[in-house]
């Protein structure tokens, strides 16, 4: 199924992108979407380690253990900092 | 409206004066702007992103905790994004009550949170460089801060 | 001009934009106003009478030990005199600090010694009288509050 | 030696007048200078206890034990209540 990732900020510039659209296997999990937006955009990892990044679905916060349905909007970014 | 991310510069007061219910006697208006050192570093402006959508239910998420936890009747938040220069305004928190000790509490605590969970993110940048600010993690991989 | 009696109607803003130096980051700002019922009971509206050079003195004196005991850089107290509807201000104290957690303490200090110490009084109107409103005194005959 | 008084708000209807000039012995003090204003006014402390006032001597608090000088300006008020 496919699902569209999003990227902002430091992960936008290191995705080299804002959006992308990935092929993930059924049935997929917050955890197994994370690893596979990671294993398609290394450079994400590359000055970090994952445990740095969030992950949102449908632009909530991940809990962990979600599952992943077609057409969810999923996005990845580094520890906010507004303000 | 209560809640809004905006590429105009804020005014200060306008926003302090959205909340103003008649059972209220004091608003407190947290002001955060650009400043021209951090750390001895000096910037030359700031570039705030957000994830717009997710952005302002995180913020409504907030108020509504804020409005659980302390004894207040309304709050504003409003977020500018985009180039901001020295000074600028980049976001702003007002919080109304009847009585003024929860709305001190209440902007302070929100503006805490505010930066651990809205997903907005700052550029810095100096003379010789640019950077996106990363705030603090101590989590899981992907999973929001506790 | 950081201190200031007035019998105009006060910007919020205006005044928490006087304090903004360039190494600061926040500025808090409390706008204390007429709340129509005060325990139970409806105010029409109020009147702020003060002895203004000795009050001027009074947040002068204010200011200088909120910034001797916070790592604050600048406030700006302003006053309002004279009939107040419900819902305008009477009070604005901004407060701007390098590090936002000083400039809520400050704040937050200032509006409480005001209310002690700084020579304004106000007089309550209702539909059916008046009274002049008294603060709290423990102390000694003239001597100021401890 | 003559002074001027203040009184504001509930002094001043009480009082009268916002303003008079009393005459003091030489030398005063501020307790003394205090206990003078009362006997000119009665009405001060008809509805309340001298405690419950306060006096600044040319717009200072006092701390008790100054000497009043000719052409002091003293004032005369209860407990503030801006804000």
């Amino acid at each position: 199924m496919r699902v569209k990732v999003l990227f902002f900020g430091a992960t936008a510039d290191e995705a080299g992108t804002n959006e992308a659209e990935i092929e993930l296997n059924r049935p997929s999990t917050s955890e197994s979407a994370f690893e596979a937006i990671l294993a398609k955009f290394p450079a994400l990892t590359t000055n970090r380690k994952p445990e740095d990044l969030l992950f949102a679905v449908n632009q909530e916060y991940v809990a962990g253990g979600e599952s992943i349905a077609e057409d969810d909007v999923l996005a990845v970014f580094t520890a906010v900092s507004g303000g | 409206m209560n809640f809004e991310i905006t590429n105009e510069p804020l005014d200060v007061g306008e926003i302090a004066r959205r909340v103003v219910p008649e059972e209220c006697g004091a608003t407190v208006t947290l002001d955060g702007y650009v400043r021209r050192f951090t750390k001895g570093r000096e910037t030359k402006h700031l570039v705030y992103e957000a994830y717009e959508p997710m952005a302002l239910k995180e913020m409504e998420k907030l108020a509504d905790a804020a409005k659980e936890k302390f004894e207040i009747s309304s709050v504003g938040i409003v977020h500018r994004l985009g180039k901001l220069e020295i000074g600028e305004t980049s976001v702003v928190i007002a919080v109304s009550a009847p009585h003024r000790r929860a709305a001190f509490e209440a902007c302070e605590w929100l503006i805490k949170e505010l930066k651990r969970t809205v997903p907005i993110w700052k550029k810095e940048v100096y003379a010789d460089g640019e950077v996106w600010v990363e705030g603090e993690r101590d989590g899981n991989a992907g999973v929001p801060p506790a």
